[in-house]
């Protein structure tokens, strides 16, 4: 299953945020973007996950057109993000949060709720058991009955890969995991992404931490000012002097 | 700084401690006869609400003064109905379960009334309101007999209008009317008085309050050509559309109903504007000496002319009667005996009185025939009066009487 | 054809009074982030300033701006005993907070000046006539009055620093902290341009109607629906949907009956929603 | 006193089905509507016309209901796509609306003259227990609702109109339109609005377009803000409070006979506007706590 992303172009006022950026994501690899600061890598997300409308250009995911879709459908389709800043169901649990997310439940119909109880109770034990092994996947077992509010930012971090993952989801789309997160969790969090790439999960990932990204990733696109400006192994990219320049040129600045 | 549950439980039972205790300290009084004053004080009858409580509460003190109606003081408990039928209903409620009234007095607003009405009915008590729907007249509103009008109905107000507009030679009328039950039934009872003289409205509009500006409205009344407009209009609209008629540079004339186009109407929009201006009333029955002291109580308690708030000559002529009604009655009569002879205390063949104190004495002698200060207050089967329309022109800012008007 | 243009130039006027109302709305929407219904009351009290200060100095001026620095001074005290303590919370709280500032300012207002109407004594002319269509010089004054607020509160937003400041921090608020404006000046000035822009627009509403204690609160409705169709944060929008909206409830409600005049308001708002989802000047607004 | 004590238990009772109502939106799924009180005169002129046609108390209920969810339908489908505070702002003008409807159609509402003689419910009891009946179907009223919210509240839907509080987005992220379920929970609180008209209707007997007015919407606000919202027991609460104040007053008026009742009315607003503002800066989470799930 491929993502194809083509001529993604969006702009605010005379400024291009995104400029024409084209490219294709395996799903069965874990690939990364990095860029500096006001590269145009979120919006890109935004832009194909649907959640901002571009001005031209169009994605597919696995053969399928999703150009003009909504968030949910291009989500259901099997292509899931998380934020950048961790949008966790505040006061729902841990479990509670892995819980909302997993896909066709027919007790999200009011009807059944009230005239088919005995259905949702055995539906509720068979997502239940599934959020469980997950728990125990992403070792959240200690906070699964706490508020997520309260959780640390690398805990939060987990549970949105969580939920994505009860999605059912086939490419995940990281923003930023390892921002404000600590060194023992961004072990943690990169095991659980290997691990899950092994089983066929496909991921794209916005970074910032290039240490940490180069050991995940097997492709690297670079952004800068909206465009892409370089693609490859990260071996490639990164002594690409091109990127060197805008990207930690503009980083040391 | 959060403040916990228990504090602020705590603090909140404190504050609701204080009218606990209220209810035991008005419990038991013999030798009284308790009423019930429900007045507009605050929504839109409050420009009258005051000094329609204001005038219950003395006439209450003059009765009292004289002696009390057959033994017995009255006690006043007022309450406001903010001008709306549910905040009416728990206030009458109050008034009758709490303080144990056995009349309630000066219920303005149709809606008002219609909505204690079955309250009282079920209690027992009188009500005497100063509303104008036709529908407070009969059953089942008025099935018990229980209910006094003070006020001429809509209908009666718009008869009168048609009687000025063609004694005023005018031909071509227009309408324009405050989308509200009084409003409407003002100018629709004109209309089927006026049609009935085989005349026409040329046009006639209802407007929603609260605007920044009716001129679209005027525009359109404007445009028939009128040679009068008849409103069914309150005070703060009125001010407001006769500034804007004003400026358009049209000569229309207004005939307005009283509750509108009062001295303060005349403040609002300044002289000019206002030369003119019919102004249409129940005539508050000034002549009369029961107005005279009407009017002083009233200048007393409001320092204003007793002539600005005719309901509030309706609510001192409403205690008078019922004060009068008990007297007749005796000592220690029910309400049902009390309702009983209200109409013979009221209306004519007795010796016409004008104050309670007067018709105490002239009910040991006989009949009386109690003229009020809002008007002769004749009740017809259902609790109607008819008063007399006094038609008032504003001249150089003040507001003369012209003539009356008889239906 | 006459009649159209007449009606449209009075729906000019008290579109131009909505229209400043709208604009205090959507500036606090704009850098404060919420709904603040506490507008309509702040007009109301500025309405009342002014006419203390008229009959004061016996100076319609001067009274009106005793009137803008009272909508200032009630804004600032606003902020500070009530939306700063704030800011760090959802909207939802700073609107629900607004409304019970707008009914404190509306029970302090009725304790002080009773439930009666009281009336700005302009002087009452005849209109005069330029080909044909009517026009009042009273009205003229108020459009001026409009006008000139307009211009003033504009040049502030573009031509003064903290205005610059003030429309960096509407446009992008992370990137506004990021660049070292102090946020603290910017609300301060915020909320004085606010309370200020009501007070305006409360005088102008007094002029043209009556002053009551509920008068701002029954226009607050309309100048969040023009906050709204002109796009919520942009001030041009909302003076033009304000117009735009008096202009459409003047021509149009001869037509559907005057009793829907309100409605009109919301069915225009409605309409243009459906298409333009953030107003009609709405940036297409990204993740939040 | 018993029959003003329990005039007031029914006038709370109807408050509380608009808090619940109310509180479903607002406190459970993060709705802010301030058009409440458009589907309460929904409901009210539902009963009043339809009993005015001789139809049974039986019917008139469940059919102000179903209108009242039937109104809010287009609304909904309409403006929950909205941003929050649009939404507010559109409901608060719906609910403008409905009442400018029932006060120009006159062939259908009577118009500003209002419908008068509306049925009492259990007609054929009287005084006390006529009211006791009244107040005992409010009860029953109340506790189905309650229930209802309760069983929904632990189901699957529950939780997604919750998480659709805690953030949209996100919901959306995970192929799930909040649109769908927010519309769901409009019309339910809606209909439990539709139903409080109806006894309300019943009950007073006589409703008029001026009664619907925004205040009433601003008044449950203040309820479920006071009680903690999120929570049965805080619209519960909230409500309680609210008629406690605002009946109290009547009684302080006896006690403190220095204020007018001019001032009164004033002095009321005012207490309300500074709980208001009291209550979101020092007590966020109303008196019964917030919406935390435990």
């Amino acid at each position: 299953m491929t993502l194809r992303i083509r001529g993604m172009t969006k702009a605010y006022g005379g400024l291009r945020v995104v400029d024409d950026v084209s490219f294709e994501v395996s799903s069965t690899a874990v690939t990364g973007i990095i860029g500096p600061n006001g590269a145009g890598k979120s919006t890109l997300f935004s832009l194909v996950t649907g959640f901002l409308d571009g001005d031209a250009g169009s994605v597919s995911f696995a053969d399928k057109d999703l150009s003009r879709a909504s968030p949910m459908a291009r989500a259901r389709a099997g292509m899931v993000r998380t934020f950048q800043v961790p949008r966790e169901f505040t006061h729902l649990t841990v479990r509670e949060n892995l819980l909302t997310a997993a896909p066709n439940q027919s007790g999200e119909g009011l009807l059944d709720v009230f005239l088919r109880p005995g259905r949702i109770r055995q539906e509720e034990e068979r997502i239940r058991a599934e959020a469980d092994a997950m728990i125990a996947f992403l070792k959240l077992d200690r906070v699964a009955d706490s508020p997520a509010g309260g959780l640390s930012g690398g805990q939060k971090k987990l549970v949105e890969l969580g939920r994505a993952l009860m999605t059912g989801a086939r490419l995940i789309l990281l923003d930023e995991p390892f921002a404000g997160v600590n060194p023992v969790l961004i072990e943690t969090i990169s095991d659980r992404v290997r691990e899950l790439n092994a089983r066929g999960i496909g991921f794209l990932i916005i970074e910032h931490d290039l240490a940490a990204l180069t050991k995940l990733a097997s492709v690297l696109h670079v952004m800068d000012r909206g465009r892409l400006i370089a693609s490859g192994a990260p071996s490639v990219v990164l002594s690409d002097p091109q990127v060197r320049d805008a990207y930690l040129g503009g980083a040391a600045a | 700084m959060t403040v916990t549950r228990r504090q602020t439980l705590a603090g909140l039972a404190g504050a609701l401690s204080l009218p606990a205790f209220s209810g035991v300290s008005f419990a038991q009084a013999g030798g009284t006869f308790r009423i019930g004053a429900l007045n507009p004080v605050t929504g839109a009858g409050s420009p009258y609400g005051s000094g329609m409580q204001k005038m219950i509460l003395a006439a209450v003190e003059a009765v009292n003064a004289a002696g009390g109606a057959a033994g017995r003081k009255l006690e006043v408990f007022a309450e406001d109905t903010q001008t709306q039928p549910q905040a009416a209903v728990l206030a009458a409620k109050k008034l009758i379960e709490v303080n144990k009234v056995q009349a309630v007095l000066g219920t303005w607003a149709s809606g008002v009334s219609l909505a204690v009405m079955p309250l009282t009915n079920e209690a027992g008590a009188i009500l005497m309101n100063t509303s104008g729907a036709p529908a407070l007249s009969v059953a089942p509103a008025n099935a018990k007999g229980l209910g006094y009008r003070f006020q001429a109905t809509n209908d009666r107000f718009g008869r009168a209008f048609a009687e000025i507009a063609v004694k005023e030679g005018f031909k071509r009328a227009a309408t324009m009317a405050f989308n509200n039950a009084s409003g409407i039934g003002n100018t629709e009872g004109f209309r089927k008085a006026w049609e009935a003289k085989g005349n026409k409205v040329v046009e006639s509009v209802v407007y929603e309050p609260n605007q920044a500006s009716y001129r679209g409205e005027l525009q359109k009344v404007l445009a028939a050509k009128p040679d009068v407009i008849v409103t069914g209009s309150y005070l703060a609209d009125t001010t407001i559309i006769l500034r804007e008629w004003f400026q358009t540079g049209e000569n229309t004339k207004w005939i307005i109903p009283g509750w509108a186009a009062n001295p303060e109407l005349v403040k609002a929009v300044g002289n000019e504007v206002a030369e003119g201006l019919f102004s249409v009333d129940s005539v508050s029955n000034e002549q009369a000496p029961s107005f005279k002291v009407y009017d002083e109580a009233y200048r007393k308690a409001m320092n204003q002319g007793g002539l600005s708030n005719v309901y509030a000559a309706m609510t001192w002529d409403m205690v008078i009667t019922l004060a009068l009604a008990m007297e007749a009655a005796g000592p220690n009569a029910d309400v049902a005996a009390i309702n009983a002879k209200i109409r013979e205390v009221a209306n004519p063949e007795g010796t016409k009185v004008y104050s309670f104190a007067e018709g105490k004495e002239a009910l040991k002698k006989g009949k009386i025939n109690y003229e009020g200060a809002s008007s002769v207050l004749d009740f017809d089967q259902f609790g109607d009066v008819t008063p007399d329309f006094g038609v008032s022109i504003v001249s150089k800012g003040t507001i003369e009487r012209k003539y009356v008007v008889k239906i | 054809m006459r009649d159209i243009i007449e009606l449209a130039s009075i729906g000019l006027v008290s579109g131009l009074v909505i229209g400043l109302a709208a604009l205090a709305v959507t500036l606090v929407f704009g850098i404060a982030r919420f709904a603040n219904a506490a507008t309509g009351d702040t007009m109301t009290l500025g309405a009342y300033a002014a006419l203390i200060g008229t009959a004061w100095t016996g100076s319609f001026l001067a009274g009106g701006a005793l009137g803008i620095a009272a909508g200032a001074a009630t804004g600032l005290l606003a902020y500070h005993f009530v939306f700063k303590k704030l800011e760090q919370r959802s909207s939802v709280a700073s609107l629900l907070a607004s409304i019970g500032v707008g009914f404190v300012i509306r029970a302090v207002l009725g304790l002080v000046f009773g439930h009666g109407q009281q009336v700005f004594q302009l002087p009452m002319v005849r209109p005069f006539r330029i080909y044909d269509i009517r026009v009042q010089p009273n009205d003229l004054k108020i459009a001026a009055a409009a006008i000139v607020t307009l211009v003033v509160v504009f040049l502030i937003l573009h031509a003064t620093p903290i205005g610059r400041r003030m429309r960096a921090v509407a446009d992008d608020p992370m990137l506004a902290k990021v660049s070292g404006i102090a946020p603290k000046r910017v609300m301060i000035a915020l909320w004085a341009l606010a309370g200020g822009v009501s007070a305006v627009a409360g005088v102008l509403l007094g002029m043209k109607t009556v002053v009551s204690p509920e008068m701002g609160w029954e226009m607050l409705l309309p100048a969040f629906a023009a906050a709204v169709l002109g796009g919520i944060g942009h001030p041009v929008g909302a003076v033009v949907a304000g117009i735009l909206l008096g202009v459409a409830q003047e021509v149009v409600s001869p037509l559907v009956g005057f009793t829907y005049k309100i409605a009109l308001t919301y069915a225009v708002l409605l309409g243009v929603l459906l298409f333009r989802p953030r107003g009609l000047f709405g940036r297409n607004e990204g993740v939040r | 006193m018993e029959a003003y004590l329990v005039a007031i238990a029914i006038v709370t009772g109807i408050y509380v089905l608009l808090a619940l109502g109310l509180n479903l939106q607002y406190g459970l799924t993060g709705i802010i509507n301030f058009g409440h009180v458009g589907f309460f005169c929904v409901g009210a002129y539902t009963a009043a016309i339809l009993s005015q046609h001789g139809v049974s108390l039986f019917i008139t209920l469940p059919a102000s209901a179903a209108l009242a969810a039937l109104a809010a339908w287009p609304l909904g489908l309409v403006s929950l796509r909205l941003r929050d505070d649009y939404f507010a702002i559109v409901s608060l003008g719906f609910s403008e609306v409905v009442r400018l409807i029932v006060t120009s159609e006159r062939w259908l509402t009577n118009g500003v003259q209002g419908i008068p003689g509306i049925p009492r419910m259990f007609a054929d009891l009287s005084g006390m227990s006529q009211a006791s009946a009244v107040l005992g179907l409010l009860l029953v009223l109340n506790l189905v609702a309650i229930f209802a919210m309760r069983r929904m509240v632990s189901s699957p839907f529950g939780r997604m109109i919750e998480a659709i509080r805690d953030n949209e987005e996100a919901v959306k992220a995970l192929g799930k339109d909040p649109a769908r379920f927010k519309l769901r929970v409009l019309m339910l609180g809606s209909a439990l609005a539709g139903v409080g008209g109806a006894v309300y209707a019943h009950y007073i007997g006589f409703i008029a377009p001026e009664q619907f007015i925004p205040l009433i919407t601003f008044q449950i606000w203040m309820a479920i803000i006071m009680g903690g919202v999120g929570r049965v027991s805080g619209a519960l609460v909230g409500t309680i409070i609210l008629m406690v104040f605002m009946e109290g007053s009547r009684f302080l008026r006896d006690v403190l006979p220095f204020i007018s009742e001019v001032e009164m009315a004033s002095v009321r607003i005012g207490i309300v506007g500074l709980a208001l503002i009291l209550f979101t800066i020092h007590r966020p989470q109303g008196l019964m706590g917030d919406y935390t799930r435990k």
